[in-house]
């Protein structure tokens, strides 16, 4: 690996200053299971590394019935499942939280890193993306929020300008009768990279058996993961049934812009899309329902 | 739950017992060295430039830039080997090969696979090494890939040695060839076996390159000294192999020339081959300092041996009762860059489970732009058995014969003739039938998925042959009555323990008074590779025939403290009495404490190269379920059945069984090198390159047959390789069971069966 | 470039001060900077758990820490299980259950081990495959493994 | 009488004979007799008075240790196989 300088700051004001001086050769790091194998297999190079654990801010997780849940940036993934209050509240994130990586990568890795990496795969950013998640930005022209589905802008890029960085990631609260779920396909039972992958969120309405609003996002189907709006709006006033289902799946498939590679093909992808779409979405129900 | 079961013959004192290992509170404390935990004073670090492309011409080589480097102590090109200054007249017949081993070591005017090394270099620590090796700069003219055993052996193919011509035993062909050799086998007339034939299936098989997947990078470290003195530390199967392999490249002389084997994470056939040693030795020998070099893990599955990748054509036929009449298959194997590949031993294994009057086999070594192919684990044997056994599981289906009674009426015994031409001795695969056959899973019916999942069952079975070799051992009789064993074999998986419990046998002392140890070439006498599946069977009689040496002594020596005659002392359950006065009686342990006052210590040694190897068999059932959504299949019940001779250790013998299933169901299932275009490896990483997980598999259940090996005293057959044969099969037949589709293709990935089923489906 | 950092931190209990550049991983400082070579390096990118330590109680991938991060922090290692009074009971029931081969990836398991039997020494075989799925073992078939910690937490109750 | 089996791929040598019997102690007397009677077999076999690398010859069933001074039985079968490089766990 190249010669990196490390920098731990305190304060946000500090980090975006350290950012700000080096431009594009700074990075924050939070677990670093992205970055540190980047830089090793010299697929991304930089001056400086910023840890981003010692900022009160990125540390924050807090969860209210009023506020809703604040994940700051640095927070790895088992302190997110492991608290019950979150785990209840948010079943569809704890879906991705617990399955990125093993244990040992959970032990590190963030919901802010993966967002912030970019990978069209990035197992968390689908569920975010259905529960309407919201990235905070610090920089040095202040801050500003920016929409889970605008975050990534293609393969390992971001929203972010130089001297930026993710602060934390806010999802609303849930309302009642909602539920979610993230379901991944991967040749393994772990440790692996999502062929595709289908965040969806629902709300019922108090019987259950229609839907008020959905949202569906993929991974692994496009150079971003993919906020599928349009098969998530079809189900709106519909009532759950397999035909509606069915028919978001379809409009899901439609949102995928897939290609062949070594992890899968267009068609196998596309199916997978259908499948995972219709399998979480009737997760998502049961959930909503009390289940 | 039926986990494990020993279906033993004979029962012993220490042999069939399962004691903990030597070496094993090293293992678990983290104390044990292995090769990369090696430090010495003045130690550098090595780092190696390797080739981008798959095939091409190096133009230039400009390592200036990296000499000049702050902290760079040595660099070397192909240059630095001694064949590039040697003439092919110097060399004679032994030219080519030659020019094949420096080459893979540092390409010399050719790189011709992705991760082939053309430099080194040498730094005061490793980051520094890596940093200088990108400032040497190559000029490459690139060449298209040759990337398959059909393009290779296509008319016009790209050649990938100009001087590489087809050789059919003893015979060459007059023009250059990406086949390195041919080979054919035959009994009786298979044209007329399979008119004989009620059902005659033929079918074609591909499978991709798989790697052995062990755990520890390659690594090799080297001090040469200023009086030409080259001593290695490295991670190998065979200290001696490695000494003759560096003799050969470096032309030094193997008298100046010491291996000191260290521990070894896991070798499975991919460590016998040399590296990075040569490089670390002529680094040493430029900077004047120890170097270490290991290879990171994109480097281990670029550049270190993978097993070879292969097309197999198999033809069966049998009549309407299953009785076989002719099998047939061609065979190509691919050897990656260099020759060498498997393909005559698995010619060789293809039908060795089967009695059969009339065969023909042809099996073809073929280059292409990969690394070079290493051995793995049974090399040669799970490509064939996963041919043959899934055409043997459709002549059943076809015949309607349960497919264990079919193997069984058709399965190889003591006097069935290969089809080389040498006869079986006594030999188990009946008895692992019978076994198969009887068994809890075998009698259980696959139980149906309520969710609508697909399940079914497969059977198969495999071969290998196990081999003696040249194994030696000293044996030194401690004063305080335990026994030192010093042998040549690298120990990979218990075979300290499995080596102690034959010592402990055959001297009739406790297991905890053998102390067995590993020493360096310049320690012992040559032994050859831990591999093979021979070293408890060799270096197990090695210690044996040394044990009847030390009991001898011990007569003697008993025999001069009494002054008796020495035909006058029995040595009876480790105890030395006089046969006939019952006063004169020592323990072993008295005898031991006695040694330095009459007349010194008592050793022995052996050195043999034996015959009598005892052949292996296995079957495997597994039941797996098929997600008929996702193509995704999950291993639901495994067990493994095998003769093992004697299980001199049961749990180790149930780990080898386990872990080579757990290998061949990763490969059947979705191990496979991905290449590019270009013949480049696009998921040289343990995430990509998917080898089974905890969650993957289910707990192993195996059957340890016990027919004894007349050719070892106590029975005792080499058992680490025969069981990665039967998975592949084993699975792709449950597969259709399940989905009525044939994978004839590895692995089967979820892609794949999808793809089969749609085309099933006509969707 | 600035020279290295100088650490420290507590490391099997015990204080330990130590010099490492900042791109130096952890597992290079046990390893190269400390001579701790008990843990593992097989990928060096958090794919097959050889190198797993305690990072502050938790099992992490010291290959995907840098050695710089642990300032203040405690970490232990395989080398900190063993005590002067014998074997930590998930190194005896390795032995005991022959569940290991060549012995390369046991430190791995073992820590892995020891992060999910401190808080669950009740894990069942379901809940023991998932934890260590993080861990790559290419003899055993992962059999003996499972059934080696299973034993273990039956010892540690 | 030893009984030697010609390989299929040395059987144009031989002019399709399969099998040979011959009296010999030794496997150099086997080859010396082999080449007496087809001239050019033992080029085949036998390079710098070495069994080729890439052949093993298995005498009743054994694959020979000693190279060409293995000791043949008066009744013991002679094949030439291929030789088998070790695998491993």
């Amino acid at each position: 690996m190249d010669w990196i300088d490390f920098a731990t700051p305190k304060t946000i004001s500090e980090a975006v200053e350290l950012l700000a001086s080096k431009g594009d050769r700074a990075r924050l790091i939070a677990g670093g299971t992205d970055l540190l194998v980047q830089l090793r297999g010299g697929r991304r190079s930089v001056d400086l590394v910023v840890d981003a654990k010692q900022i009160p801010e990125l540390n924050e997780m807090s969860y209210s019935p009023q506020n809703g849940l604040v994940i700051g940036a640095a927070v790895p993934c088992y302190l997110i499942y492991a608290d019950n209050a979150i785990a209840e509240a948010y079943p569809g994130l704890i879906d991705a939280a617990s399955l990125i990586g093993g244990i040992q990568i959970q032990g590190r890795a963030s919901l802010g890193g993966n967002l912030c990496n970019a990978a069209p795969s990035g197992d968390s950013i689908p569920p975010i993306i259905a529960l309407g998640g919201v990235a905070h930005i610090a920089g040095s022209n202040g801050s500003r929020q920016v929409a889970a589905e605008d975050f990534c802008t293609g393969p390992g890029r971001n929203v972010l300008q130089d001297g930026e960085m993710l602060v934390s990631i806010n999802i609303p609260v849930p309302v009642a009768h909602s539920g979610a779920s993230y379901l991944r396909f991967i040749p393994r039972n772990e440790m692996d990279i999502a062929v595709v992958g289908v965040g969806t969120s629902v709300v019922l309405d108090e019987s259950g058996q229609n839907f008020v609003s959905a949202r569906i996002s993929l991974a692994s189907v496009a150079p971003i993961p993919v906020f599928a709006k349009e098969a998530g709006d079809s189900l709106a006033g519909k009532p759950v049934s397999e035909a509606t289902i069915q028919e978001a799946s379809e409009k899901a498939i439609a949102a995928a812009t897939p290609i062949s590679d070594m992890r899968g093909t267009i068609r196998q992808r596309n199916h997978l899309v259908g499948v995972l779409t219709r399998r979480t979405l009737n997760i998502a129900v049961e959930r909503a329902r009390g289940g | 739950m039926v986990a494990n079961i020993v279906l033993s013959e004979v029962e012993y004192t220490h042999i069939g017992k399962r004691p903990i290992r030597p070496d094993g509170v090293d293992k678990v404390i983290g104390r044990a060295q292995y090769g990369p935990d090696i430090t010495l004073k003045g130690l550098l670090h090595g780092k190696v430039l390797r080739s981008p492309y798959a095939h091409a011409r190096i133009k230039s080589i400009d390592t200036s830039q990296a000499e000049d480097y702050p902290g760079v102590k040595a660099v070397i090109t192909a240059q630095d080997l001694p064949f590039a200054s040697l003439s092919k007249e110097e060399l004679g017949a032994g030219y080519q090969a030659l020019k094949f081993a420096s080459d893979h070591i540092l390409a010399g005017g050719k790189v011709l696979f992705k991760g082939h090394p053309v430099a080194a270099v040498a730094a005061a620590n490793p980051h520094v090494a890596e940093e200088a090796a990108k400032l040497i700069k190559v000029e490459y003219e690139e060449l298209p890939p040759v990337m398959s055993v059909l393009e290779a052996m296509a008319d016009g193919a790209t050649l990938l040695h100009d001087d590489l011509y087809t050789s059919s035993l003893g015979e060459t062909s007059q023009t250059a060839s990406n086949v390195a050799a041919h080979a054919r086998y035959e009994k009786g007339d298979v044209v007329q076996g399979f008119d004989e034939a009620a059902v005659v299936v033929e079918r074609e098989f591909q499978t991709a390159s798989v790697h052995q997947g062990y755990i520890e990078p390659h690594n090799g470290t080297a001090l040469w000294s200023a009086d030409g003195q080259l001593d290695v530390w490295c991670s190998t199967q065979g200290a001696f192999t490695v000494r003759s392999s560096l003799a050969n490249v470096l032309r030094h002389p193997v008298s100046k020339i010491k291996v000191t084997p260290m521990e070894m994470g896991g070798g499975f056939g991919g460590k016998i081959s040399i590296y990075l040693e040569p490089l670390a030795a002529l680094l040493s020998k430029k900077s004047g300092q120890p170097v270490k070099l290991v290879m990171n893990r994109v480097e281990v599955f670029e550049a270190s041996g993978p097993a070879a990748g292969s097309l197999i054509k198999v033809k069966m036929g049998a009549t309407k009762d299953g009785k076989l009449t002719a099998c047939q298959a061609e065979l190509a194997l691919d050897a990656g860059a260099y020759p060498g590949s498997p393909a005559m031993s698995a010619a060789m294994c293809a039908f060795a489970c089967y009695d059969y009057p009339n065969g023909l086999l042809d099996a073809y070594d073929v280059v292409v732009n990969k690394p070079k192919t290493q051995a793995y684990r049974a090399p040669g044997s799970p490509q064939a058995a996963y041919a043959v056994e899934s055409v043997v599981d459709e002549l059943c289906e076809k015949l309607g014969i349960d497919p264990v009674e079919f193997r069984l009426r058709n399965a190889s015994k003591e006097g069935t003739r290969r089809i080389e031409g040498p006869v079986y001795r006594r030999i188990g695969l009946v008895e692992c039938l019978e076994a198969a056959r009887s068994h809890n899973h075998y009698q259980t019916p696959v139980d149906v998925q309520p969710s609508g999942k697909l399940r079914g069952r497969g059977v198969a079975s495999g071969f290998w042959f196990n081999r003696g070799f040249v194994s030696s051992c000293n044996l030194t009789l401690n004063p305080d009555g335990t026994v030192s064993v010093v042998m040549g074999s690298v120990d990979l998986c218990g075979t300290r323990a499995s080596i102690a419990q034959q010592t402990a046998e055959a001297l009739g002392i406790a297991y905890e008074d053998i102390k067995p140890s590993i020493a360096d070439t310049d320690s012992i006498g040559y032994t050859f590779i831990t591999g093979g599946s021979r070293t408890t069977f060799a270096t197990g009689l090695a210690t044996i025939n040394a044990s009847q040496d030390i009991k001898q002594r011990m007569i003697e020596r008993a025999a001069a403290i009494w002054e008796a005659k020495v035909e006058d002392v029995e040595y009876v359950d480790a105890v030395l009495q006089h046969k006939s006065d019952s006063e004169l009686r020592m323990t072993f342990k008295e005898l031991a404490g006695r040694t330095l006052t009459t007349g010194g210590s008592i050793t022995a040694q052996c050195n043999i190269d034996p015959p009598g190897e005892g052949n292996s068999f296995a079957v495997h059932i597994v039941d797996v379920e098929v997600d008929q959504e996702t193509g995704k299949v999950d291993i639901l019940r495994y067990t493994a059945i095998q003769d093992c001779g004697k299980a001199v250790h049961p749990s180790y013998v149930e780990g080898q069984m386990q872990g080579g299933a757990a290998q061949g169901i990763g490969w059947a299932l979705n191990e496979e090198y991905f290449f590019n275009g270009q013949g480049q490896m696009t998921n040289s990483s343990f995430l990509d390159y998917r080898m089974p997980i905890s969650l993957d598999l289910p707990m192993i259940d195996t059957v340890i047959v016990e027919v004894a090996n007349p050719g070892h005293p106590y029975g005792v057959r080499g058992v680490g390789e025969t069981p990665i044969v039967p998975p592949l099969a084993a699975i792709a037949n449950a597969v259709y069971q399940a989905t009525g589709v044939r994978m004839q293709s590895l692995p089967i990935t979820p892609g794949k069966v999808l793809d089969a089923l749609w085309s099933q489906n006509g969707s | 470039m600035p020279g290295p950092t100088h650490v420290q931190a507590t490391i099997n209990g015990e204080e330990v001060n130590f010099l490492c550049e900042p791109r130096q991983s952890l597992l290079e400082v046990l390893r190269d900077v400390l001579g701790m070579t008990g843990t593992k390096e097989g990928c060096n990118d958090g794919n097959c758990g050889a190198c797993t330590v305690l990072f502050d109680g938790r099992i992490i991938d010291s290959c995907l820490v840098l050695g710089v991060e642990i300032q203040g922090r405690e970490v232990t290692t395989i080398e900190g299980l063993a005590t002067a009074d014998g074997l930590h009971p998930i190194q005896q029931a390795f032995l005991e259950n022959a569940a290991l081969q060549c012995g390369i990836c046991t430190p791995g398991f073992i820590v892995a081990a020891k992060g999910l039997l401190d808080e669950e020494p009740d894990a069942d075989e379901g809940r023991i495959r998932h934890w260590l799925a993080g861990n790559l073992c290419r003899c055993t078939g992962y059999d003996k493994i499972v059934r080696a910690v299973l034993d273990a937490g039956e010892k540690m109750k | 009488m030893v009984t030697v089996f010609i390989p299929t791929m040395l059987q144009p040598i031989t002019g399709g004979v399969k099998q040979f019997d011959c009296e010999a102690t030794n496997l150099r007397q086997v080859i010396e007799r082999l080449d007496q009677l087809f001239p050019g077999i033992k080029d085949k076999l036998v390079e710098d008075g070495r069994i080729k690398p890439n052949l093993a010859v298995a005498i009743d069933g054994e694959v020979a240790r000693m190279g060409l001074l293995e000791k043949v039985g008066e009744n013991s079968e002679v094949h030439f196989v291929p030789a088998i490089g070790g695998g491993a766990c």
